[in-house]
């Protein structure tokens, strides 16, 4: 057993009993782990129709086979279950520690079931796992929850919780670890806090065995040469963190503004990297075993050192709430973290409200209470928004249901900038046909990280390709989708893929599992659990209709800036992504397709 | 196991006498590859799986007699052909997007600046990899992608911005950043990269990187100070070159007896050759005990380094790479290269 | 093949507590070594022959109340004591001058910076190691040479030239300066090297080493800035610790879970054993294949260099040598003294 | 055959033929190579009792079987033959390309036989050889003729040859290779004129064989990092030449000055390292295969650019003709390498002379056609001295005749500080007595290089003796002189000792050569090589009891500086010396040793 620890903890929280399985070695070679294993055990296990925030639904924290090993980026772990907000399958990602300690305890998995009848958290020390009352951490923030642990626990524990927003059931509530690392998007929080679930806290001292350490060596050599030397992982993401995009996107017309009015802004270096650096930055913040280090650690107006904001959500509460203001922003983002709400579906539901406002749908009175405003462009009010919504107070636990709930309540769904109900990232697809594709076939919904296509049709990675133009896109996009699934799968950051191909993920996962994938039969496996979260999907009742794009990015030209005058052509794209997906007019996989990937 | 890469020089003769270039420190007569010699690596490769085929060395590949049959000859490999770019007429253009998955072409400056050095009009050269796009998107053809080689100097170093903006012009693939390594003397000084601190170009380097964002260029850039971690990557990537005269060298550096300037020190680089490939076969020689050895050591990083030496200002053994001082031949010790402040395509 | 250099750590406990110790940043509590321990020791080498054997560590071994044993059981072989030199009474003095071939005494200043750095008066250490020579001369014996080693920082520069004084008043054989690694969050930033030029070292050695000439003493000097080749004195002379907790070490630095500061960068450096020596026979462990490989790693330098990586300021890797980017656990691509800022004895 | 060539040149002036023979590897393992082999071989083909500058005389060009291969400082090579100055067997060394070039040409040694009818040189390309006629170079200085033969021969031939001084047979005249390197001492120039040979130009393509070549790179890198890192061989050589010595030799107050009558100056640092580094320096001038670089290249005041002197020749020049002018030593520096003068010879014979005219044996009428005075402290008149000496112009002409013979010549020899009639180097032995028992001793008389005691006397290298003591001292003199005559017949240069000691050499001379040395034997084998010499001298008639000092340094109490009042105390010393010699107390090697050592 290389790289994989072996072990699955399963915990009934209905019965708060727990047990310990073996992982099926021959499944985890078909779908690899994390994110592609735990879609099997979790649509072999779940009803798709199941109601997410029902005791029914299940709750898969889970590696990869290279998380935790000395592999650069090797920190990730998962979170699968069946989305509040989407209706889809979810699998939300996330870095910081958690993940490798996990694997060090000598979990691949832990598997939760039912609900508990009280909080209770769950503690792992190895092979001793507890499950114990939360009720003194219950309604505490994340670093509050993370503080208490840690000094129960030691400063070698990692934690992973939710805040106050899960534990309200918010559907865009995220899961949280290490203080300020996010499973962020599909309210994957809100299906934890439905179990009664605070947290997990979690020590491991178990090593992982490697295959053959000295071509592990070799190829850690090798792999970490290439992230070093690339212009993206070895200095844009170090020195800037993701928000060196900011300016860049925004210079290419696609920088969403105002919920999607707008594609461009002067005002966005006020919100970009360089200025963060200048500002606020107080160092970089690594996940474990990276070189690359893009997560920032800033220092607040009040002089507090925290987490900083992603490029997302730069934008989230900047540009899309017509906020240029760097200190705000950085403390949405630390409200955000510290309620456990994802950021890229809170800012831009603030950002819908700020528009339904604007057009009259919501009333002064609505939101007197509160006692912030819903005007484009006030920072104090987005700041103010995020702990109501966290909170679930006056009109923030309507927002709490994200912006295509919210919309809709207004009768007007078509202000909701979602895919599937979950809001879009940072990136107007409008000048970028190849990202909207992805946006609409995306298997949690509105998602820029299941097939990156910025990464080609805007910073040229691997190549440069013409981000107006329809040719090849649908080829790209599968491609892209496939790699990432096998990536997320692995349990290694997505910008590793900046540098990286399918044959290095090939050589580090041979290294250290033994395996002996190619990258055609790596990429298959990609193919596979894009697929099978398709058919969950399906089956869960989404309908192919669905992977659609909202009506003002198919049918609004961009009013100005460098994209001015386009509209995404999504209709053109879809028969033909569907096609070379091996799936039929409808959308539905064939079953050749089906057979041919062995599900 | 055996070599996974092959450089051919076709020829190291050229068209060009551009001011940097490593032909201007050569005593040697510029020779032209023997045809029996070609046909002699095709034998030897032609039910080889190697990762990369590069007909390049240190002449011009175009302006060899043999560039059409070696073009046929390896079209069934990934072919890299590094060029300067001026004299592919339709027939090769054609062939070219037919067989060649990559074309390096040397671009050092704008108009002026090209001229200057390379004494030809860098429009002709536009044109031709203009052509080149037109041929490809006609034929509905991913390949070859065009890569843009820029060597910085203090001379041509204003122009560093705009040939990213030529670069998007002709829709290349990639744009290298190489460090001019000085053969003349009066090219001596002219370096950008130092051995402590580079605030100008790190500062520089950041502002082109985000340009290159920005443009969607796939920038690869040089180092730029002295660093410790040393990688040869002919070593590294299992190269071999086969030079014009039929010897199998290590590496470009070691494929002809030049003048270097290493930070302004004269030395002057001998050839090293482990074998003829017309008296033995590739793998005889790639599998040498010599040519063993001497990877082994570079891979290791088995040898001093010159560069940083307190003594370097007298030794006697940095004028040469004949011998260093733990008595290796020849002698990476003071190899810009492995430093990667010069990058080979 | 086996090893050739032994480092015995009789205790890691100390009488005293130097401003800049190592032992600051411990967790553990500090141990003696057991009886049994040192006794299997000697069993195991006492047909080998060694080229030195070193009672030393990171304890004080005229602390430890072995070190008769010890001096007595190791008395043919090379023998080196690294010591504070303030517990030598007249029984030991005697017994180093008869068994002993060299005694390293550190001395980081004058009067008053030696008392405020080390808490005890030099006076006394001098007159022990004046007394050693009296007893030299009586015995007309050569050995022990006395070494003065100096921990150079920013706190005791100023009197590097006395010491050599001081060394010349005890008729030392040598004087050894080497850079602090700093320990604790106070003197992280008292460290005198440079990763580039370091004009105020270069400066000052230049003269300190004239001065030496004059003086006619052996003076080392440290490294003084980053240069390429790295070089682990431990490896290069085939030694092992034996740490007082029994358990094999491959230096000093991984003998001892301790913080260091490099180059200001706080780093959790945790001990790494390649076996006990109540479990295992010396050679048996130097023999093992996780010990093997890791020589020849840091032999071969296939390690990365965190130094003057770019990305040193925020890599994760870097925070402890548990593993680095290359997948090597212990790291040394980190350590201060392959880069010859610190000097072991 | 691995590091030697195995070849020998002999050539037959007399006849104007040669022939090449085999070397006598038993022979050669016995007494190494260079100084030791060639010593031997000298002594086994010549009387001792010949007369040096006869036909009968033979003169040896060694290599040791470490010159021209790849260790550090393996470029040097040897002059022996019968010294017309002491009547001793000589031993020249020299570095430069030269040595490395003929061992690279297949030679191991050139031996000289009678006397070439007409100016001749001799021009080696590997097994090309002839003896050319010189009449054309006959008479010019060193650089014209190696410039002549460069351009004949190619830039990369290397250039032995006399100068004028050689030539005319001025028993203080050089041999010199690569324009400024001298096999300087005892006068082996004119034994080269005396055959009238004027060169030697050699170009060699053949390689050397190492025995173990993985070997040699590993003890190559492990003795050059102890050069690097020692403080005299990584630092004060290479930063200040030999010059680093002037002022640390001068405030120990042994720096003689005016003719050894005083012992320190004020004056030094007017001529010391740090300020020839300073004003004159361009560069530094390395021997083949050598880190170090210890040699000097600088710009004369007329902005020439040549060799610069060593600590001997600033010395000889400077304090002990009383000139503290830099510019002015550098000048007859730059004379002497032209001429082909001995510098340490040549300087104090300026100063023997200053001080017979100071004492009134010299009066200015002898002195007044030459136009240069003889006063102490007249830099021009010393630059004037060199070049009538090198031509043997006027008083010039008594002067190449070296210091004892001029002393000798107004009826005071003993105001010639030399021993042996050889002129003493630029120490006082009154405060270092080991280092005047080794003047004392020396086979070639007046030297400091073939135990250079000055090492641990005052630079404490391996360690710090007591330079007033006599403790000890025969021994050290004794292993001083034993390794020295080692590492000169190795061909290696002897500063390679101020960083290693004989285990190294033992290393070095095994790898290359595949021989089985142990620190024992190698010592073993400078003892043989130090009594053979010994043996050679007796036999050539040179009393024990010339194993003296002059009569001032035993004396005349130092007057004034750091050593006042100290002699040297020869007659306590010498008895201890022969007695650790295992020689007979009157000096003569004891059958037993004789037997022992195997000779």
């Amino acid at each position: 057993m290389f790289g994989y620890a072996g072990k699955i903890l399963r915990v009934n929280l209905t019965e708060r009993k727990f047990k310990f399985e073996d992982l099926n070695l021959e499944l985890a070679k078909k779908y690899i782990g994390g994110r592609g294993l735990a879609s099997k055990i979790f649509m072999d296990e779940v009803d798709p129709n199941v109601e997410p925030l029902s005791p029914e639904n299940k709750l898969i924290i889970a590696t990869g086979p290279l998380t935790g090993t000395p592999v650069p980026t090797g920190g990730r772990y998962m979170v699968i279950t069946k989305s509040p907000l989407t209706g889809t399958i979810a699998c939300s990602n996330s870095g910081g520690y958690f993940g490798a300690e996990l694997k060090a305890a000598g979990l691949d998995m832990i598997i939760f079931e039912g609900k508990a009848e009280s909080p209770v958290y769950v503690a792992i020390e190895d092979d001793k796992v507890e499950i114990r009352d939360a009720s003194h951490l219950w309604g505490k923030l994340v670093s509050e929850t993370t503080d208490e642990l840690k000094k129960e626990y030691g400063d070698k524990s990692k934690v992973l919780c939710i805040g106050p927003a899960g534990e309200k059931l918010s559907r865009i509530a995220a899961v949280m670890n290490d203080y300020d690392r996010a499973a962020g998007r599909s309210g994957v929080g809100a299906v934890m806090g439905s179990k009664n679930v605070k947290a997990i806290v979690v020590k491991g001292s178990k090593g992982i065995k490697l295959y053959d350490k000295e071509k592990v060596r070799e190829v850690a050599r090798n792999k970490t040469k290439m992230l070093r030397e690339n212009g993206v992982t070895g200095e844009g993401l170090p020195t800037y963190g993701t928000a060196v995009l900011v300016n860049i996107i925004n210079e290419h017309g696609i920088f969403p503004v105002a919920n999607f009015q707008r594609a461009y802004t002067e005002h966005a270096d006020k919100i970009s990297g360089e200025t963060m650096t200048r500002e606020i930055l107080v160092r970089k913040n690594p996940c474990y075993g990276c070189p690359i280090a893009c997560g920032r650690w800033i220092r607040l107006k009040d002089g507090r050192e925290v987490g900083g904001p992603e490029y997302e959500t730069l934008w989230a509460f900047g540009a899309d709430c017509e906020v240029y203001d760097i200190n705000a922003i950085a403390e949405a983002n630390y409200w955000c973290n510290e309620y456990g709400l994802d950021t890229i579906s809170t800012g831009p539901t603030i950002a819908a409200a700020m528009e339904l406002y604007e057009k009259g749908y919501i009333k002064d009175d609505e939101i007197e209470k509160d006692g912030y405003s819903l005007k484009f462009g006030d920072a104090e009010a987005v700041v103010g928004w995020v702990k109501k919504i966290g909170a679930r107070e006056g009109f923030g636990d309507k927002m709490a249901e994200g912006s295509y709930r919210l919309c809709e309540s207004y009768g007007v769904p078509e202000l909701s900038m979602s895919v599937k109900k979950q809001e879009l990232p940072a990136y107007d697809p409008r000048g970028a046909q190849g990202h909207g594709l992805e946006y609409a076939t995306s298997n949690r919904g509105g998602c820029h990280v299941r097939g990156y296509m910025i990464s080609p049709e805007i910073l040229g990675i691997p190549q440069k390709l013409d981000r107006f133009s329809l040719e090849g896109k649908a080829e790209w996009v599968k491609t892209f989708q496939d790699l990432t699934a096998v990536i997320d799968s692995l349990g290694l950051c997505l910008f590793t893929s900046f540098a990286l191909g399918a044959q290095d993920y090939v050589d580090l996962v041979n290294a250290v599992c033994g395996t002996d994938y190619t990258a055609e039969t790596l990429l298959e496996v990609g193919s596979r659990i894009y697929t099978l979260e398709r058919l969950f999907n399906l089956k869960a009742g989404i309908d192919p209709k669905e992977d659609k794009l909202p009506k003002r990015l198919l049918e609004e030209p961009i009013p100005e800036g460098p994209s001015k005058g386009h509209v995404h052509k999504l209709s053109e794209l879809l028969p033909k992504y569907y096609d070379v997906r091996g799936w039929d007019d409808n959308g539905y996989p064939t079953k050749e397709t089906l057979q041919k990937l062995g599900i | 196991m055996s070599f996974k890469k092959l450089y051919i020089e076709l020829t190291d003769k050229c068209n060009l006498n551009c001011k940097m270039c490593y032909r201007r420190s050569w005593a040697e007569k510029p020779k032209d590859m023997e045809k029996k010699v070609l046909y002699k690596i095709n034998s030897e490769v032609v039910n080889k799986k190697l990762n990369e085929i590069v007909l390049g060395g240190i002449g011009e590949p175009t302006y060899s007699p043999l560039i059409y049959d070696a073009i046929s000859l390896f079209s069934s490999f990934n072919l890299t052909i590094t060029t300067n770019g001026t004299l592919l007429d339709d027939k090769l253009k054609s062939l070219i997007v037919d067989n060649v998955n990559k074309i390096v072409v040397s671009i050092d400056g704008l108009e002026d600046k090209y001229k200057d050095i390379r004494g030809f009009n860098l429009k002709e050269v536009l044109e031709n990899l203009k052509d080149i796009y037109l041929i490809k998107r006609k034929n509905n053809k991913e390949y070859p992608h065009v890569v843009i080689q820029f060597v910085a100097s203090k001379d041509n170093i204003e122009d560093i911005f705009s040939v990213l903006d030529i670069a998007e012009t002709v829709s290349a693939y990639q744009v290298i950043i190489s460090n001019v390594i000085p053969q003349t003397e009066d090219y001596k000084d002219k370096i950008l990269y130092t051995r402590y601190e580079n605030k100008f170009l790190k500062d520089l380097f950041e502002r082109l990187r985000i340009h290159s964002f920005r443009k969607g260029i796939n920038l690869t850039l040089p180092n730029i100070e002295l660093k410790t971690e040393r990688y040869c990557n002919f070593i590294e990537e299992e190269a071999v070159v086969v030079g014009s005269d039929g010897y199998v060298y290590p590496c470009y550096r070691f494929s002809h007896t030049t003048t270097e300037y290493v930070f302004g020190r004269k030395k002057k680089v001998f050839k090293h050759s482990f074998g003829n490939i017309l008296e033995k076969s590739l793998d005889d020689i790639y599998e040498s005990n010599e040519y063993k050895n001497f990877r082994a050591r570079v891979y290791n990083n088995r040898y001093p380094s010159c560069l940083d030496c307190d003594l370097v200002d007298g030794c006697d053994f940095v004028r040469t790479p004949e011998y260093d001082c733990y008595a290796i031949k020849p002698s990476c010790a003071d190899c810009l290269w492995s430093r990667r402040f010069a990058i080979c395509p």
